[in-house]
């Protein structure tokens, strides 16, 4: 493609450079209808044993989402961002990946960060507010989850590039991996996410970004946050390829995703993936989602639950029947139990743990510090237990 | 409008109005007082901020003087820079402390060194709102106390208001400045009322403007001097009537304005006691308290009978919900440092 | 346009809001062949004042640029970023602006700033090291040059929004101004540049922003700062308009920016426009341009020179003739001699001046502080005129 | 490799190496010494940095392992962050000082808190080079003083060499460090050749890794002690040796490393002279002078003949080139806060 005149009156040629790739838009343009699935006949490629895990981690997921919330009305989790109406997005982000590859995920993504393996408990280590992170992010190849929006999507690419790195310096310990950063709609106004998605169109980085739209970031809408076509078309200011898709419909996740990660596998660059969706809760425990949407658009939406949406196409293929629904639904509450007594036998965090990792070795300095802390607890204790000194 | 002009104004005046009210009363009678007042940020308007800080504002005078904003605090703060050089008064809102980070560079190279920059030709009216601190179970990035970046950059006014009546009138004069007041709020007093009357020369009452640059003696008292501000204030109020019970009187004074710095009010309340100690809730290592021991040293050398101490948050990251307590100042810190002022010497 | 599928399957038809304004992209995306003017029939539309103007405006800017670097040479100015090439730019980004206009320039736009009328050496003072502006920037509506890049994007876009907000709280006041902010296409990568584009895009702020590709930042070629199409891509992700120009073709960035700030001042929105343009000289005269970019580059681009394609031009419809290209140039060395004038003339700053201004009245900190540099000067002054205390 | 380790390298060892050189020596020998040790940043390429700290890096271990980044310097700063998640040691570049703001989000709550976060499992062994301080003729935002802003975020370390020799040193130790470190340059004395040797206790050898968190005594003296840091040691030895001439000793203490702060180096030379200056060209407000005056007053207070002074940058935004010799300290500024110290007590 050309992007210059092809005037040749002298001295009023094209410029001697096109100053950079000047790469044809076209291939890199979402199609602005996002991609369906169900209801179309490219359900019909989907394997069985997937579908029916896919279904298993929803029901799962829904329930997760369900009893974390109770946590919070118990006061035992102290806040939790709900992904409730989000689950399609959330399983297919987790079982998309290999064990290679990476998950940034957000504060919101909790059911992403189990649904790849991490002992629920661990995961809501951060809401329930024991620790700032529950669980080894290089066992689970999960960066921790964090609160500063968009902050991730650099990281992302800065792994993914690093495997890039190594790769090259030696190939015999390359990892094809692949980083998927979550953000959400409100988090693409942010620097960082432009910045991200600007390095990793320039460095060719293996990284899929996946933009959960639900409309919201808080309480401002969608049309507060961008006036873009689709947060998809983002993509082509940064060279790389935009996919629109229904967030709710969690075969087109699972299938966008699939294709994304594959194509960020084989080194074609990275993807930017929209994914419409609604959060069918308040933000979080602590929001009153009342003040800012009518509850007639919550309704609507629930009336494309992703959940139900995914359970009436199985029945109506065939692939779920009233026995299958009451195992899963028996899963999903041995899993809500076993969340309950996990909470019930964690034991609470230790003080003196706070001056241990700030750097990898205290300094004279904390060391100070944390003897002050443990001969006030000492002496607390003392008190506590009637013991004299 | 002057920063220090007292007046009555249709403030809160009802002793059981919270932090929270006065603020958003605060915001309130300076939109209607003021036309160039424009409030914005992220979930300012129909939400009334994360806090309900700005509650009602944009009911009350439509979305565009009441604006929410997308998501991203240096545009939020960059758009304000613009708004104030053509003559608003833009108040605006960081939802947390640490996300007013991503503003820092529009905050430091620009907010804090237009008015310089342009030899006094253009000044930027814009008061920044930081909920700051901890004590309030927030998750990681929820609590920072980041006033010693403020503090240290010249150019910002840093203010900080520990009661109800101080949130008003410390909002409605920074709101007033013709110079950018970085407002400090301490989250963990947004719920609380006015606590029991505390006498005091010279605090501000309820509805008035309180002037930016003056401490107050919240406490007189003759054995040492708690310097404090903010969060901390009630902490050393509690620890100085505990105090009592060991015979001590000691005195608390609340700076309210880091910057301007009050050395007048500081440094006659330490040559009172010749014994200091300075209690806040950010890490202690290059904290505000640094700042205030050093040149209360400097000032006050041969008026101490002992070194001037702090008590301040570990230098540590903000620990997670569980484990804040043994971080913040307490009433027993601030109590064994002021048992440590060598009353033997 | 519509965004999602028009599938009735139930259950699956469209989500039930589109969560934000989702437009057409259509007629944002620019034409990636660049606007060209010279050389065309377009040309012939120019009124020959305005021609005559455009003219001697850039043959006054070359010379400017040049006797700026030489004061640089002779050490009278610290430091000087030529924008010698990209004439044709700075130019017609003064002259497209009328008076109720604010202009939000760059570092390397100084020339822009003497176009807009702000006398040479106030303009050059943040360069010289005197002071950090020179001028008042109400009375020529320009605000401070400044180096932290991209950050006076966001200042323009509020600066213009402001102007609305007052037209609608009070018509009577109503300035119906346009802000155009000045960029560097490697500015665009700084998250700044992007949260600036967004605003601009939800507010539908009066704005354009005039990105003039010259293919480097410092030594960076465009190639490693952004993987678009073209920078003017961008765009569309925050919803607005995108142009490309050729920045070396006076007439077409004259006519392309004049378009966009019509659009602008019409309420129609923001407009992006990016000049593809280069730098002959180095970045600064502090830089070694050898280092990084082939002296063929150059040359190819010299015989692009903005000035001598549109002298040609002009010579070729006849409204060019060497008296007037001789007068034109004696005004040029006027000019530059008068620069120089001006610059012997100067006073020294004073440093007193140091604290007046950091707030609007000293604190009494301050205010100790000046007294201190002041006793301290005026002993080193009886020091230095032998005189006794 | 543990950053305390001193060990022989291939570093400058002639004596007419400038600062400069020595920076592009240890960035060498550390890339060659491990793999896993990546450039980054704007222009460190082919241009080899604004101040050829870079030269030839990228000619030497390929672009890969010296990248010229996009300019933005969250997205650098970000980058390294997943880099050294996935176990590479980024050396990022900041071209000057005023331009590391944009990425104070992620340095303070990533960089400063990861290791925290995650209970000690993922440490970001990143260095930030930024070239800081004024003295060089900069225009606006080429000149700030910024370690303030990091000494004061737990989980970084601060270090800054004021010799050649140590500038080698302390970024070998730095880039050899599993924890962050915000490495700053002095501007000013990046053409600096090593000064007249210095007769010193336990300074770092040429080619020689400096230990990170240990004070060096420069100049030892009886009379006071003048405490400094990085562009301001050069002034503070010619004070001493100008103060000579009044018949007083000055011992001058290089700190090297503001966090870890060596405490025990810094008090043994205040309280072998009773009296102290701090030094430095940040402004004086909230700055690091703070913290060691506070600190020093504390931990010494007894051996104190006169409150600890600090010589700093006024409370001001950086000034123009023209004017900036009034700002930084100067050799009279320091010799007069001696002559203050209170002779006659
Ligand atoms: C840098 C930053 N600014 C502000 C916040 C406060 N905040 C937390 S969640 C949120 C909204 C996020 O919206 P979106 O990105 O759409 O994600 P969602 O909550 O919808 O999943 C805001 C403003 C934050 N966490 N980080
Ligand atoms: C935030 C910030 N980062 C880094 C710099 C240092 N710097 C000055 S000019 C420049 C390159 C700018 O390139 P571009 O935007 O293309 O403008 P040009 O110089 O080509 O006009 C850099 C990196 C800066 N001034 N501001
Ligand atoms: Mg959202
Ligand atoms: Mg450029």
């Amino acid at each position: 493609m050309t992007i210059v005149d092809d005037s040749t009156t002298p001295g009023l040629a094209e410029p001697p450079t096109g100053h950079g790739p000047r790469r044809d838009p076209a291939p890199l343009l979402p199609d602005p209808r996002p991609v369906r699935v169900l209801g179309t006949d490219a359900a019909a490629a989907f394997d069985p044993g997937l579908l029916h895990e896919l279904h298993r981690q929803l029901v799962l997921g829904r329930r997760f989402n369900q009893q974390a919330t109770t946590l919070t009305r118990q006061g035992r989790i102290a806040v939790y961002p709900a992904s409730t109406g989000q689950e399609a997005c959330q399983v297919a982000a987790a079982m998309v990946l290999s064990s290679q590859d990476w998950l940034f995920p957000t504060y919101r993504d909790t059911l992403a960060v189990v649904a790849r393996g991490v002992r629920p408990i661990d995961a809501l280590t951060l809401m329930r507010g024991h620790a700032h992170s529950g669980y080894d992010p290089y066992t689970h190849r999960i960066a921790p989850l964090a609160t500063p929006l968009a902050t991730q999507a650099a990281h992302a690419v800065g792994l993914a590039h690093a495997a890039r790195l190594r790769a090259a310096a030696d190939p015999a310990s390359a990892e094809d991996l692949v980083a998927l950063a979550l953000v959400g709609d409100g988090a693409t106004s942010e620097g960082d996410f432009h910045e991200a998605l600007n390095f990793a169109g320039v460095l060719g980085a293996p990284v899929v970004f996946l933009v959960q739209n639900n409309g919201y970031a808080i309480s401002v809408p969608l049309a507060r946050q961008s006036a873009a076509p689709t947060l998809a078309h983002k993509a082509v200011g940064y060279g790389i390829v935009g996919r629109l898709v229904d967030g709710n419909d969690v075969l087109a996740v699972h299938r966008v995703l699939s294709e994304a990660v594959a194509h960020a596998r084989a080194g074609r660059g990275p993807v930017l993936v929209e994914a419409i969706t609604y959060r069918l809760e308040a933000h979080t425990n602590a929001d009153d989602a009342s003040r800012y949407r009518p509850a007639g658009e919550v309704d609507a939406w629930r009336a494309r639950d992703p959940v139900t949406l995914f359970e009436r196409h199985l029945r109506d293929v065939g692939l779920l029947d009233d026995a299958r629904a009451d195992a899963v639904a028996r899963a999903a509450e041995e899993l809500a139990a076993h969340i309950r007594a996990q909470f019930d036998a964690a034991p609470a965090p230790d003080p003196g743990s706070l001056f241990e990792h700030v750097y990898a070795q205290p300094t004279a300095q904390l060391r100070e510090q944390a003897a002050d802390l443990a001969a006030r607890l000492a002496l607390e204790a003392d008190g506590t237990d009637g013991g004299a000194a | 409008m002057s920063a220090t002009t007292t007046r009555r104004t249709t403030g809160p005046t009802t002793s059981g109005t919270t932090m929270v009210a006065a603020l958003n009363a605060a915001l309130r009678d300076a939109m209607a007082a003021d036309p160039a007042v424009h409030v914005l940020g992220e979930d300012v308007g129909s939400l009334g901020g994360v806090f309900r800080v700005t509650d009602g504002l944009s009911a009350q005078f439509g979305e565009r003087r009441c604006l929410d904003t997308p998501l991203a605090e240096a545009g939020i703060l960059g758009t304000a820079i613009g708004m104030a050089m053509y003559g608003l008064r833009p108040v605006v809102e960081m939802q947390f402390d640490a996300f007013a980070y991503p503003a820092f560079e529009q905050l430091v190279s620009h907010v804090a060194k237009m008015r310089n920059r342009t030899g006094g030709r253009m000044g930027l009216p814009i008061t920044i709102r930081v909920p700051y601190g901890g004590g309030v179970g927030g998750v990681e990035h929820h609590s920072d106390s980041s006033e010693a970046y403020y503090a240290h950059t010249p150019g910002l006014h840093v203010v900080t208001p520990a009661t109800v009546a101080d949130a008003y009138g410390l909002l409605r004069a920074a709101i007033a400045s013709d110079d950018p007041v970085v407002f400090l709020e301490p989250k963990r007093l947004y719920w609380s009322t006015e606590p029991d009357p505390i006498a005091e020369a010279g605090a501000t009452g309820a509805g008035e403007v309180a002037p930016i640059g003056q401490a107050v003696v919240r406490r007189a008292g003759t054995s040492a001097t708690l310097l404090t501000y903010g969060p901390s204030l009630p902490v050393c109020l509690d620890a100085a009537r505990a105090a009592e019970d060991e015979g001590l009187d000691l005195a608390v004074v609340d700076l309210r304005s880091l910057v301007p710095f009050d050395d007048e009010t500081v440094c006659a309340a330490v040559r009172a006691t010749g014994r200091a100690v300075v209690v806040h809730e950010a890490s202690g290592f290059g904290g505000v308290g640094a700042e205030i021991a050093a040149r209360v040293s400097e000032r006050c050398f041969h008026h101490l009978a002992a070194p001037v101490l702090r008590v301040t948050g570990y230098d540590i990251p903000y620990p997670p919900p569980m484990l804040e307590k043994h971080h913040l100042p307490s009433v027993d810190r601030v109590l064994d440092a002021v048992a440590r002022l060598q009353w033997e010497a």
